[in-house]
């Protein structure tokens, strides 16, 4: 089996106003030491052991449903795990 | 009877609030601002519904770090009555009042429309006005009502009956249809469905005017 | 002397290579720019030009079509020009709605481009001085079959439904229809009503010498500039697709601004002159059109507008499309009682420049002038067309027959009608907007038109958006008319006296004779219904080029209209109340 | 300067209503091959180059804010990186 992890973020250019309201909330609670904080979208995926071509799976995916390619980058990893 | 209405940034119920408590029970209400660190005569704590601070991380995680916050914790341990309504319960679930979280409807979309509730526990300071069982109906507007606990806590909700409100037909797939909860002591109370928008019949529906004037016994 | 940044290129080059062709200018537009300064402008002044007469804002197109509109009435207090037309309900209150397009931003991003719709028409009504009190939609898509299609639906609905339930802001109605016309140019319409007290009626105006321009609200990035220069630096990653950055919109912060704002509307008259949202092309439009309307002119310094991104450039600062912002123009000595209101929110407010009476709309980066243009040639200076007409090859040859529908079987035509998604019940997306906060909503969704009770008095008001493109297609000029009246009809059900209305004009691309004749066709039916219904045009909102491959969209005003029902008592539903009830028609 | 990578998801046990409804979507797209998804979010901070006792820091701002520790899980990573 293949395990894919996708993490999603926004483009640098694009307003996050969620990383901007949790970093405000970090700073009333002291925490001044955060200087930036981004928000973004953590995907886990399994895929079945006999996946062809797993990497242009993922990619294709990924472009088509899991990340807004106007608005937002990905990177991922893949590994291949035992079934448990 | 003086009652305080809770407001933080992104609030906006708060108003339906206040003119529910105002022009419907005549009982002194006043708003108190998030800022705020004490809580002066007030004799039950409202915290109405909105989207504080964005809601942006998870729905009511932000302001559970508001300056008013410790006041409120401490009026209830001193058995204030503490009412949260949509995101006051969720705020009260994220401050720890209340225990166990809410989440995305299971639809994953808003829902904004009149639910029928049975009222699971009367005997409570919010409930009083309601027969055992009877069914009232109130309106829900939440994106993220689906109640969530683990089977441990869902068994000391139903044996110290702190389930208040079931729904008939759970509209977000919360647990054992869960619509309000009440702490052990039975003196806060958080609820999806609001009651300050069923105050008038104008609005088509008075049963939240009967749960709001429950605290005025 | 005007200077260029040493990246950007000269004015001579700018000429030679005709830049401002990319950014939608004619070289007659270009050539019209240069006369009116008298020399060639730089890279920021042309940018400046090219967006203040692009239709959007300018309406170059379509105002020969928008001056048959009637527009005034003993009832109107502001007519179209302002942010919002204002409508007198007596007692001191006012109305005050409009109607905005975001077409082409939510066929790109759905779900943003329907978000920052509804935050910008928001903020066109507090601008005005008005608490808005509800937000209507009126929804285009093609027909549902198409997976794209479903996607557009799920995603613009949410966008509105986000945005507007976060702000608290209800939404109260509006209509959906599925059309094949619509399917690469889906509409997105959102009107928002507002109540005023008319002690705090507001303008967009810079006026007094030396008077604070003041920015507040989200920090400017560098969203929907449309500019070749910016889309082809910024994304070169793999993954990553050549568009420019799209608007994000940030429900809470535009809660913060509108209370904000009301604020100082409301407890600081003495110190606020003038008022407007940044809307479309941003900072230059809502800073150029207050000193035009003031008769004044207006020194800024970029270096003082807060920015979210590092080394943007001054055609970035004032082309930027970032939302939640809006422009103050205080009186000079008063900007701490207006920054205290602003903190007290956590919002940014930033004196960025002052008033003067030259005339002339100054621009200062970095110690050095970039742009030194007449502000009457930015704004009022505009080309106007005179576009051609002809009849549409669709109508040259009308059917002489009508058609017959054959029915056979009157319960199965009946099923097969309902289960037509244009006709079907709407609840599934009206449930998932709040339509309910503030607890003013009377009629609910799933009526004629919404009802919100003004709180404290007896009366109520009647709310709708409507429009049948299909009668358009069939006879611009009676489907104009059929729009508004069915919106009055809509009204009149629910127990209103219609007030007036806003309208949306979405078509096609108007230097094709046939398209222009469906808008001004089309017009000419609207404004003969107003008349008639007595009705005015008090705001609204032109949207054209809605056309892909050559295929426009069928002809689509839609017509927002609001009512006032004098008495409570007067509310009238659409249900059935009891058995054995007489049903009549009536009409024709 | 830090660079934190905190990783949130639901419990095992919780229903990811999203991870269900990405998962039904991408079998309509006759991506079959995928066998389970769970959605979680992914934060990026950024804490000045003095912050003292990183580790503690993170932990806490997940704790007590970051994270639902009724509901939700993490994981995190802390990397050392020059300023840029
Ligand atoms: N996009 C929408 N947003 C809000 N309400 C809507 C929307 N679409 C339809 N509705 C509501 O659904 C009801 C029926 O709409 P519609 O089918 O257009 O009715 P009609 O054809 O009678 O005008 C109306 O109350 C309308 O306000």
């Amino acid at each position: 089996m293949y395990l894919v992890k996708i993490y999603v973020t926004y483009k640098p250019s694009i307003l996050d106003p969620k990383g901007e309201s949790i970093k405000a909330a970090l700073h009333r609670m002291d925490y001044s030491q955060v200087e930036n904080v981004t928000m973004g979208k953590y995907f886990e995926l399994q895929l079945a052991a006999d996946t062809k071509d797993v990497d242009a799976v993922v990619k294709a995916l990924c472009d088509q449903l899991l990340v807004n390619v106007n608005m937002e980058t990905y990177r991922y990893e893949i590994e291949e795990v035992e079934m448990a | 009877m003086r009652f305080a209405v809770i407001v933080f940034p992104g609030s906006n119920c708060d108003a339906d609030m206040y003119y529910a408590v105002q022009d419907q029970l005549q009982a002194e209400v006043t708003y108190v601002p998030h800022t705020a660190t004490q809580l002066n005569d007030i004799d039950a704590v409202l915290i109405p519904g909105g989207f504080s601070y964005g809601d942006y991380l998870r729905t009511g995680a932000i302001a559970r770090f508001a300056p008013i916050m410790p006041a409120i914790i401490d009026f209830a341990n001193n058995g204030g009555l503490v009412l949260g309504v949509c995101n006051g319960f969720q705020i009260l679930t994220e401050a720890g009042l209340l225990p166990g979280a809410l989440h995305e409807n299971k639809d994953l979309a808003f829902i904004c429309k009149d639910v029928q509730l049975t009222v699971a526990n009367p005997n409570t300071p919010f409930s009083n006005r309601f027969e055992k069982d009877e069914v009232i109906t109130l309106p829900v507007a939440h994106g993220e009502g689906n109640y969530y606990c683990d089977a441990e806590t869902l068994a000391q909700l139903e044996a110290n009956h702190q389930i208040v409100f079931r729904y008939q037909d759970n509209p977000n797939g919360s647990v054992a249809d869960i619509a309000g909860i009440c702490n052990e002591r039975g003196n806060v109370l958080g609820m999806m469905p609001h009651p300050e928008r069923a105050v008038e019949a104008i609005l088509g529906n008075t049963d939240g005017q009967r749960l709001l004037s429950s605290l005025l016994k | 002397m005007i200077e260029s940044t040493m990246t950007e290129p000269t004015a001579k080059e700018i000429q030679a290579t005709k830049l401002y062709q990319s950014w939608g200018m004619t070289t007659e537009e270009y050539t019209r720019a240069c006369r009116l300064l008298d020399r060639l402008p730089n890279y920021t002044e042309t940018g400046l030009f090219a967006v203040m007469w692009s239709e959007h804002c300018s309406y170059k197109n379509s105002k020969p079509v928008l001056k048959q509109f009637p527009t005034t009435g003993p009832q109107v207090l502001q007519g179209p020009g302002e942010g919002a037309g204002i409508v007198d309900i007596g007692d001191g209150q006012a109305v005050v709605f409009k109607a905005e397009s975001h077409n082409h931003p939510s066929a790109v991003e759905p779900y943003e481009g329907a978000a920052t719709g509804v935050g910008g028409i928001i903020r066109d009504i507090f601008s005005m001085g008005a608490q808005p009190i509800a937000i209507l939609d009126s929804l285009r898509f093609g027909e549902l079959n198409d997976p794209r299609t479903k996607y557009l639906v799920s995603e613009v609905v949410k966008g509105i439904a986000d945005y507007g339930n976060c702000i608290g802001i209800p939404t109260v109605g509006g209509e959906t229809t599925f059309d094949a016309s619509y399917t690469a140019n889906p509409l997105v319409n959102a009107m928002c009503v507002g109540i005023l007290n008319q002690a705090d009626m507001q303008v967009g105006q810079a006026r007094g010498e030396e008077n604070s321009i003041i920015y507040v609200g989200a920090k400017t990035g560098r969203d929907g500039i449309h500019g070749a220069t910016f889309a082809s630096e910024e994304f070169s990653d793999d993954n990553e697709s050549d568009r420019s950055a799209v608007q994000v919109g940030d429900p809470f912060m535009e809660k913060l601004l509108m209370d904000a704002c009301l604020e100082v509307i409301r407890q600081h008259q003495a110190a606020l002159v003038g008022i407007q949202d940044m809307g479309a092309a941003g900072l230059v439009s809502s800073s150029a059109e207050m000193a035009s309307k003031a008769g004044t002119g207006m020194i800024l310094n970029l270096d003082q507008v807060p920015t979210r991104e590092p080394n943007m450039t001054p055609y970035e600062m004032m082309l930027s499309e970032s939302q939640e912002r809006m422009l103050l123009c205080v009186r000079k000595g008063y900007e701490q009682e207006i920054f205290d209101v602003f903190a007290k929110y956590e919002l940014d407010a930033v004196k960025i420049g002052y008033v003067t009476e030259s005339k002339q709309y100054q621009l200062y980066h970095q110690g050095h002038l970039v742009t030194d243009v007449p502000v009457t040639a930015l704004v009022d200076d505009a080309p106007v067309y005179e576009r051609e007409k002809t009849l549409p090859a669709h109508l040259q040859n009308p059917t002489t027959t009508q058609f017959q529908p054959k029915i056979q079987d009157f319960a199965e035509t009946v099923y097969q009608l309902l289960g037509q998604a244009t006709i079907a019940s709407k609840r599934a997306i009206y449930e998932t907007y709040d339509s309910q906060v503030k607890t003013n909503t009377v009629v609910k969704p799933g009526g004629d038109a919404a009802a919100l009770r003004i709180r404290g008095t007896r009366k109520a008001l009647a709310m709708t958006m409507d429009g049948n493109a299909r009668y358009l297609y069939l006879d611009p000029k009676v489907g104009g008319a059929i729009a508004v009246s069915e919106a009055a009809r809509n009204i009149v059900a629910t127990g209103g006296q219609p007030l007036a209305i806003t309208d949306c004009l979405n078509f096609g691309n108007p230097e094709k004779p046939d398209h222009f004749y469906e808008l001004a066709e089309a017009a000419a039916g609207m404004s003969a219904a107003c008349e008639m219904l007595k009705t005015p045009v008090i705001s609204g909102n032109v949207s054209l080029y809605n056309e892909t491959n050559g295929e426009a969209i069928y002809p689509t005003p839609v017509v927002g209209m609001v009512g006032l029902i004098e008495d409570l008592e007067h509310i009238t539903t659409i249900d059935f109340k009891k058995a054995d009830d007489l049903v009549y028609v009536i009409g024709q």
